[in-house]
Formats: structure tokens, sequence, C-alpha cells
């Protein structure tokens, strides 16, 4: 059972191993290969049940570490190998795998350095440049000789979203959250009003952003609680139809709703 | 106090052109309006009276804000005047930014999205040649839209506005997972396959 | 110098998160760089010495820039009501570890690290700006080589790359010297040199 809780927590083979090491208090330098394969197939195990995406690379790591298991398992008798067995005998069969281990685990600290230093750098704050337009003249404002890419407007837009985030209560309360409820049923019920009282239930939800399509199946959720709204299927299967019940749109109808 | 007063500091500081009204500055420090009152007098004497400071406290309209010295303003100029010190302004680059993103688009719009007004990086913009009227909105006040000119995407080196990156997302992974897992579960339920 | 020092604050409020290095200050404020310096420090120093300023100076990505004060980061998280930038996902972190200590790198090196695909990540990190592409690998494949941006320092904190704390050192260097000793004593028994 312990093995649902934190399946996707995981970032890859690499990220599975290291945890099971950790977690079976495993020598890093002298791994168990059957303790660790079998540990690890029963998490794919259960990985496969949910049908995580990245299940191919961690079927290959799977086959990887059984070919490691049964090389190891190869009886060596003495006096019998040539030069082909010399090769093999003389490398560990873990060597590789251990040094990907070591390797990413590096990266692995360092991420977890990284994130500290962020957090940190959080904590302080600075200011965007004052708006010096005032000290300049018409002609050098006119003036345009930049070398600028399209990465220092992404930049200058990743600033602006992090210095938004110290605006909040300088906005009205509104605009608190993105997109309302209440103003979403009033999207809809236009649309519905611009298609003559009906449309179906996909042409409902054009826009591909989760977090609209979510407050517009609220929306139309609320809207159908109110008899504003009825929908219909004619067929199994068959796409939805959402139709128009009362014409008029009341404002007032709509104040007590609690966002 | 003093520690109220570097409080007001760090948050006049930190927002910038906008300033804060003291009735915030109440809220957010949890001190009583004549303790704020008092800070911000003891915070302008010190800045007029201490040589080494740059800024200032000055009051507009009830709302407080940290500008530079006046005195200072030869050097600003130059700062200004210095063409290597001067790209396209932080807020010209922003606004740049949501006329091409959003385009055709009102001032009345660009400002929502920035939370500030932007009257003036709009003119330079246009003043620059990087943006242009391109018509006016449905609507009563007929407002002027906007968008980007063909000197934009020359100095972007873009064959057309459709070749700019993608915004970042504003939501975090997790966020969309939880919004993934409701969403399959919403097309489980209705038969929906949208992709 | 206090005259210097309220020009380099003024000067400093008003670029903000771009700040100045320490030759365009001197070049503003026809100041000696010793003296800039000096002045640097005094402000420094002033700004952690005085309970009263919510202000401190800091080098970052290779300017210098006013911030906030550390101990005031709780009275400004109060004015963050829904914060905008989330912090950046594991996977996001381990890929932008490996660019930052291994630039300039392809995708395909920093998927053989980590063992997973990591598309998604670089581009999400492109997007936040915080890596960029810094040239094409030789070979057929002219693959991208990814590097870090001045934004991933600004974000860091850091004012160099070179800033970044040494990566974690493989400990057991006694067991490492064992194997040595053995791998020795075996090409010696053998006569074989395996590379």
């Amino acid at each position: 059972m312990s093995y649902e809780v934190k399946l996707d927590a995981f970032e890859g083979p690499l990220d599975l191993l290291l945890h099971l090491i950790h977690r079976l208090e495993i020598d890093i330098y002298d791994i168990p290969m059957a303790d660790l394969t079998l540990q690890y197939m029963e998490h794919i195990r259960a990985m496969q049940v949910l049908e995580l995406n990245e299940a191919s690379e961690y079927l290959v790591m799977a086959a990887s570490l059984l070919a490691i298991k049964s090389k190891m398992l190869l009886p060596i008798h003495e006096g019998e190998f040539d030069e082909d067995d010399l090769s093999v005998d003389m490398n560990d069969p873990r060597d590789e795998l251990v040094n990907r281990l070591i390797e990413y685990r590096k990266f692995k600290e360092a991420a977890e350095v990284l994130q500290q230093l962020e957090e940190q750098r959080a904590q302080v704050f600075t200011r965007a440049p004052s708006d010096l337009t005032d000290y300049q003249t018409t002609k050098q404002l006119s003036a345009f000789d930049e070398q600028l890419n399209v990465y220092d407007m992404l930049g200058a837009f990743q600033k602006m979203m992090r210095r938004k985030q110290l605006k909040a209560p300088l906005a009205t309360r509104i605009a608190r959250q993105e997109l309302s409820v209440k103003d979403q049923m009033k999207s809809v019920y236009h649309t519905l009003k611009s298609r003559g009282g009906s449309c179906s239930f996909s042409e409902l939800f054009p826009s591909e952003d989760k977090p609209t399509l979510v407050v517009t199946f609220l929306s139309l959720l609320e809207l159908m609680k109110r008899q504003m709204v009825f929908v219909e299927q004619q067929h199994n299967f068959d796409d939805l139809t959402v139709k128009l019940l009362n014409g008029r749109w009341e404002e007032e109808l709509f104040e007590p709703i609690d966002e | 106090m003093s520690l109220l007063m570097s409080k007001i500091e760090s948050l006049l500081f930190v927002t910038g052109d906008e300033g804060l009204s003291s009735k915030q500055i109440e809220s957010l420090t949890d001190a009583s309006a004549s303790e704020v009152k008092e800070a911000l007098l003891s915070l302008q004497a010190d800045y007029i009276k201490s040589k080494i400071r740059g800024i200032e406290l000055k009051e507009l309209a009830g709302t407080y804000q940290l500008i530079s010295k006046k005195k200072n303003a030869s050097t600003i100029q130059r700062l200004v005047e210095n063409p290597t010190n001067q790209p396209l302004s932080q807020a010209s680059l922003e606004v740049l930014a949501i006329v091409a993103y959003k385009q055709p688009i009102t001032r009345i719009e660009v400002e929502e999205i920035r939370g500030v007004k932007s009257e003036r990086p709009l003119h330079t913009l246009g003043l620059k040649g990087l943006i242009q009227e391109v018509g006016r909105a449905e609507g009563t006040g007929r407002a002027i839209l906007y968008g980007t000119t063909k000197e934009f995407l020359n100095v972007f080196g873009l064959n057309d506005t459709k070749e700019l990156p993608s915004l970042p997302e504003v939501q975090d992974s997790e966020e969309e997972e939880q919004t993934d897992l409701f969403m399959t579960k919403f097309q489980e339920a209705f038969g929906e396959q949208k992709e």
C-alpha cells in the first residue's frame, strides 16, 4: 500500500532508485541487485495501474536492472573464461548504474540548494525602474536603435508578473478571481442567445484554458439549477444540446451568487 | 517606531511609482493611524535632513510614495540621456509585450493587465513606431485599439506575430495536475474528448 | 562623499531591478572607481546599521540593486494576495541545476543525467527566462546548447554563476582509493592495461 502515496513524486527511474536505496538503507556502492530489482518492479507494477506517461523510461530501467542482476548471477569458474569474459568480470556489472545514480544524486542535491536560494531570494523585493519619460525629450523618445529580442520582452513580462504579486491590495476586491462564475453565466447566456436559444454542449467550451473550462462548466450547472437553461441529449453518445429557457437576463437574479 | 519606519520604507520602496495610502500602510503594518502618521513624518524629516539619502517621501492625494531627491535631478537626467543606459524602459517593454500578445487591445485593457496607468508607455511606443492604432473598439467610448507595426516585427526579427513564443503558463504544474484530474473525470462523465 | 552616496541612492532607486554596474555609476557621477567603491560600501554599511532603513544594497546579476530588507519580508508578503509566480517544479529545478552547472549543455545530455525526457522542463525554463540558447553543438545534429540567463541570477539572488555553491562531491574517497589499490594490484598481476 505504501507505493501509492509517492509515485507521482518521482522524477524518473533514477529518482525512484535513489528513493528505494535510501528507504532500504542500501549502500549505494554495494547494491544488492535482487532486493532492489524486486522493489523496483513492484513500484513499476503500481505505476502501470496508474498508466503514467513516462512508463517506458521506467521499463527500460527495469530491463537494465534485470540484466545487471543476471550478470551477477552468472557463475564464474576459474580458468574457464576467455578474453571476453575477463573484461566482463573486471568491471562490476553495477558500476555504470552506480555512476549514473551518483551523478544524478549530485544534481538532485544541487536542485535542493537552488530551491533554498530561490526561497531566500523571495524574501527580498526590488522595484520596477521608475518611469523616467518625464526626463526625456521627444527626440529621444522617437530615436530607436536598440538590439532587442523576443526574450527581452518575455523577461519584461516575467518581471511584471513578479511585480504584480505586490499589487493585490491596490486593486479592487472584485479582481480577486480572474473569471467569475457569474460573468461566465452571463457569457453562456449571451452565447445561447446569439445562437437562437440553443447550441451544442461543446460549443460552449471553445477555450483551451482549463480554469475557463472549469468555470464555464460550473456556470452551466448554476444556470441549470436556476432553470435558466436545460440540457438534453437525443441519443446515447450524442453531443448534449443546451437550450435557453428564460429569454431575459435579470441582473438582480444573480446577486446572491457566492464566489 | 524605528521598526515601523523600516517597514514603511520597505513597503513604499517595493510599491514603486504607485505608492500606498496611509490606510493601506496601517493595515499592512498593524499600526494605528497616529503611529503611521508619526512614522511617515519622521521618515520625511530624516530624508530631508540626512545628506547621504537620495530619496524623498512625497504625498500626493493621500498616497505616499518614494521619489528620487530633486537635487539629484541632473544625475538622473544623465542616466536618461545616456543611450547605453536607456534601453526601452521596463514599462514600455511590458506594454509592448501585452500589445503584441493581446492585440488588438485598448489602453484600458492594457492598464487592467498591468494594474498601472499606461498612457505614457503607449505614447512612447507609438513615437518609436513599434505600435499603432489599428481600429476602434465597439461600444460607447470607441476606444483606440492598438496593435504592433511592421517595424516591431523588424526589430524583434519576426516574420509574423504568430512567431512569438507562447506565453508562460501562470499556474504551476501541481495545480495543472489537479485540474487534469478534474478534467479527466469531467471528460469521463460527459464523454467529451477535447484536445 | 555624502553627496556621492546620495546620488548613488537616487540612481539605484530609479533604476530599480535593472540596477547599475559600478562602471555605469562612475560615468554617471564623474567619480573615480575607488570613490564609487567606497560610497557603495558606506551605503551598504549604513543600510545594515540604521534601524529605520527598510532597504539594503546587493550585487545581483552583475549590477548593484537596492532591495527591501529581509527582516521585513513578512510585511511585504502581506502585499501578496495571490502569488502569480509559482515556485519551480522539481523537474524544472533539476534541469535548471544541470544546466547551471554544466552549461553549455544539450537536451540529450540533460536527459542522460536525469534518465527521463526533459523537453518540457527545458521549455518551461526558457519561457520563464531562466535559460536560453547559447549556441549550437558541433557535429551532425547541431543540437541547441543551453545556458542560464541574467534572470536566472536574479531569481536565485546571485551576482554571477561563479557564486553557485560547489556541487556536492562524492564523499567516499576512501572506498575509491581501495578500488584503485585493487585495480593497481590487479593490473600488476595481469599486466593488462584495459581502458
